[in-house]
């Protein structure tokens, strides 16, 4: 009442005026960082087994790698490993995964960048010396035929989606529902159509586009001539 | 032509302008900023004439708080487009030229008719006293009429701006 | 013209010879002023970068603005979504040139964790010209700093 | 010391006797020294109010644990160097929906208005630029001007935070001139005289505050909120109105209105001095020194405040003003004019 709390309010502003003052000097300064506390994201190379389980644990896809195998010892080799840390959010999770703790968060905060891929780090261990094998054919022809079969898969599922909903299904590939049903009546029961277009629609949209464009053009003249 | 009268006739021409400026101008808000001018104009010829009590009371009172409180109604009231907000009111042109040129005779009359006494050397010092000894001897009466007035106007616009009590 | 030597000899004797160019970078470089915006977590850090420990006083960057028109630095701290992109990009066009941007976290760098939504862009340099990334989740206000004097840096021409 | 003592009136006799001597009349003499003073003036200010900038950073610094500006040259002085070479540089936008004429006047019209404060005021014995016989009534009146440049900022600016600034600005500062002014007339009365210099002379024995506490109290809070100064700077409250009616200004513009506050922070700082301190009356040091220590150590206390209150609200300020400072004001003059009355 009557200003006495102003003035005690200006009495503790008074003392803290002369009181030491609590400011790290930065730059000069090192900040007193915990044993824990999570920085820059770090793999050790060396302890890597290529097992692949930070991978499998990152929820957003930071880290990718790419191996090799030893042609005499059929061992696992690390070729390059990438963490892209602008997606990272310091969950911990890969470090926990590592069985070898490879993986490690140093205490390394300073890495402010001037671009975006400055932002990644890309360990690529030296492997000279080192005879790799290259990779087997069978190998490469399954995981060829193991894209292919994604993509059939795909193919099928849109020929399914286009016979039982036309209009929903086509409404992606043109402007308006309309257009989509139109669509649906020119293809008609032409099942080699639907298959071309439908092939598209998974593989490459654009063309889809305006392949589905060139039917609806050809339908109308068409309705015209008829 | 002395130096003097240069400076009555600048201030002159730019309180006339000013003037001219509020009655001319398409949008109030610049009228009502070139008014402010016109009362510094004034103030400025009081000063002259060694007033300057009465200057600064034109400045304080009249540029510095009524002008603003005009400024502020014309924004609260406004709610048309600001840069045609003064309209140029043709209809009565005639008429008011009729009275302002009954006006102008008058006080061209007026000043036809005062004898203009001059007072050589009487140098006016500390006004300020001379209006307070004034205002509280001889015009007591009339002073406090208007204090009276004043604050009935006050109390009015206090009791408007409550509005009714709700009981 | 004067000569790179020549000026070396100059600075010898205790003679100063610059440019209008340096001075003005020189003062453009002391004294960005932020503009105070941010979603959550980042700016809880920008606010301890200016509380009492860190004090991003002692650099001369410790005034907020409120108003566009008179900041200097954008600090883009948080995801942008597709609703408040416009409301960024009108925000960034109402400063008064020279300004600079500068992202903090992996939101503001990237998306972050929210770059696959349907609402959320992947980073702030899809639209905005961004001179300094500071990755972290949220960074330490150290490193913030860390960036502003990298930015420091870039504007006197060092980097 | 004597010499000390009257070093800038004996200089502007010089300078008065000088030109006389190359043959120019005496009316003319006096217009190049008025020049001359308003420049020196204009200067002062200008470097008067960079160190007043640097000054307040560092001490907030202080209050809050903090360091303060530090990097830029011995405990960061140059820091508002860089600040003011930065806004000389910065684009000057003037958005295409103002009211142009208005928005380019508004910031010179209050930094004029502002440096016009300095005319009257006693620097010296003997040291005012123009020793008017009503000062304090010219301070006032001038000082009351600054309302319609903010006024004219924000309505110019056609931004509903600038009019919103700007009318929260006025109506604060309106009201609060009715108990500035009363409390300084009390100080008044008992001087006897609107000449600045003559209230300082008056105060040879005691200092006015000692007489009249009381007004010293109404008028330093009046003086706050006069100059928009937190706790009472309502009117550029950014965390509601982003920055009042300077909300659109930006680069040299923006920089001008601030010049023009910490312009008027120095010259009320100054009139604090002169109608409760003592003015330039002080032992030891030449008198025009005594004003500047003086307002200085004023101007630390608005500092002081500003970052020790919390900002209060817009409803409580008004009726703080109308329902407290004024009532308690206008007794303050009944019982001041009672006692004058019986001691004559």
């Amino acid at each position: 009442m009557w200003g006495s709390g102003i003035l005690k309010g200006l009495g503790i502003t008074f003392k803290h005026l002369w009181e030491r003052k609590i400011t790290e000097q930065y730059p000069e300064e090192r900040p007193k960082l915990y044993p824990r506390f999570r920085g820059r994201l770090m793999l050790n190379p060396e302890k890597c087994i290529v097992c692949g389980m930070c991978v499998k644990s990152c929820p957003n896809n930071v880290l990718s790698f790419t191996e090799a195998r030893l042609k005499e010892s059929k061992k696992k080799v690390l070729t390059s490993y990438t963490i892209d840390h602008q997606y990272c959010m310091f969950c911990n999770l890969c470090v926990e995964a590592c069985p070898t703790n490879g993986l490690y968060f140093s205490h390394d905060f300073e890495w402010a960048a001037f671009k975006r891929e400055d932002i990644k780090t890309v360990y690529e261990p030296d492997l000279t010396g080192l005879e790799l094998l290259a990779l087997e054919e069978g190998e490469k022809k399954s995981a060829e035929k193991e894209a292919e079969d994604k993509l059939l898969k795909g193919v099928n599922a849109m020929i399914a989606a286009i016979k039982k909903n036309p209009a929903r299904a086509l409404s992606k590939v043109v402007e308006s529902e309309e257009e989509a049903l139109k669509l649906s009546e020119i293809l008609g029961d032409d099942e080699s159509k639907i298959k071309k277009l439908a092939e598209l629609m998974v593989s490459d949209k654009e063309k889809a586009a305006k392949v589905a464009k060139a039917f609806l053009i050809k339908g109308q003249k068409k309705e015209q001539e008829g | 032509m002395q130096l003097s009268d240069l400076v009555f006739y600048a201030l002159a021409a730019f309180t006339i302008i000013a003037a001219l400026g509020v009655v001319a101008l398409p949008n109030i808000v610049h009228s009502a900023l070139c008014l402010v001018l016109t009362f510094i104009g004034v103030a400025g010829i009081y000063f002259y004439l060694g007033a300057d009590f009465i200057g600064l009371i034109q400045i304080l009172a009249y540029a510095g708080a009524i002008s603003v409180l005009m400024i502020f109604a014309v924004m609260l009231l406004l709610s048309r487009d600001v840069s045609e907000s003064n309209p140029s009111h043709k209809k009565g042109k005639y008429l008011a030229a009729l009275f302002s040129g009954l006006f102008a005779f008058l006080l061209a009359l007026s000043i036809y008719s005062t004898s203009w006494d001059l007072t050589e050397g009487a140098e006016i010092v500390d006004s300020i006293g001379k209006i307070a000894y004034m205002l509280m001897g001889d015009y007591v009466i009339a002073f406090e009429a208007a204090a009276i007035l004043l604050l009935a106007a006050v109390i009015g616009a206090v009791i408007l701006a409550r509005g009714e009590e709700k009981r | 013209m004067v000569l790179d030597h020549d000026v070396r000899m100059l600075e010898k004797n205790n003679i100063i010879v610059t440019t209008l160019e340096k001075i003005w970078n020189w003062g453009r470089a002391h004294s960005f002023w932020p503009l105070s915006y941010g979603c959550n977590c980042c700016p809880i850090e920008m606010m301890a970068s200016g509380a009492a420990r860190f004090d991003i006083a002692r650099y001369g960057y410790e005034v907020f603005r409120a108003s566009p028109r008179q900041a200097d630095l954008l600090i883009v701290a948080g995801p942008v979504t597709v609703k408040m992109k416009p409301v960024v990009q009108r925000v960034y066009l109402q400063m008064p040139e020279p300004k600079w941007v500068l992202a903090m976290g992996n939101c503001a760098i990237s998306g972050g964790p929210f770059k696959d939504g349907y609402s959320v862009l992947p980073g702030c340099d899809t639209f905005l010209p961004v001179d300094v990334y500071v990755p972290g989740c949220p960074p330490r206000p150290e490193a913030l700093f860390h960036g502003l004097l990298e930015l420091k840096a870039k504007v006197l021409g060092q980097r | 010391m004597k010499g000390a003592e009257t070093f800038f009136v004996d200089l502007a006799r010089a300078i008065v006797n000088g030109l006389e001597n190359m043959g120019m009349s005496a009316l003319g003499a006096e217009i190049i020294l008025l020049i001359i003073k308003f420049a020196c003036i204009a200067g002062i200010v200008t470097v008067n109010i960079i160190i007043l900038i640097w000054l307040e950073r560092k001490i907030s610094g202080f209050i809050q644990l903090r360091l303060g500006p530090n990097r830029l040259g011995p405990w960061g002085v140059f820091q508002t160097i860089a600040d003011a070479i930065k806004l000389l540089t910065k684009e000057d936008i003037i958005p295409s929906q103002t009211d142009k004429i208005i928005f380019r006047t508004a910031p010179i019209v209050f930094i004029i208005i502002s440096l016009m404060l300095y005319v009257v005021l006693p620097f010296g014995d003997g040291m005012a630029i123009v020793d008017l016989n009503l000062g304090v009534l010219y301070f006032i009146s001038v000082g009351s001007l600054g309302t319609i440049a903010l006024l004219m900022a924000g309505w110019g600016s056609n931004n509903k935070w600038s009019l919103l600034g700007a009318m929260r600005s006025v109506a604060q500062m309106i009201s609060y001139e009715i108990p500035l002014v009363f409390s300084l007339l009390a100080v008044v009365m008992i001087a006897g005289s609107l000449n600045m210099s003559d209230i300082v002379n008056a105060q040879d024995k005691i200092w006015f505050v000692f007489l009249q506490p009381v007004a010293f109290i109404t008028y330093f809070i009046a003086a706050t909120a006069e100059l928009n100064r937190g706790p009472f700077d309502m009117p550029e409250a950014e965390q509601e109105l982003t920055a009042g009616a300077y909300t659109e200004y930006s680069g040299m513009r923006w920089a001008l209105f601030f010049l023009a506050e910490y312009t008027n922070l120095f010259a009320v700082s100054a009139l604090t001095a002169i109608m409760f301190f003592g003015g330039f009356k002080g032992p030891f040091l030449p008198s025009w020194l005594w004003l500047p220590i003086k307002a200085y150590i004023i101007m630390l206390v608005f500092f002081w405040l500003k970052w020790t209150l919390p900002r209060i609200r817009m409803d409580h300020l008004m009726a703080f003003s109308w329902k407290v400072l004024i009532p308690v004001t206008l007794a303050n003059l009944v019982v001041t004019g009672c006692v004058l009355h019986f001691l004559k």
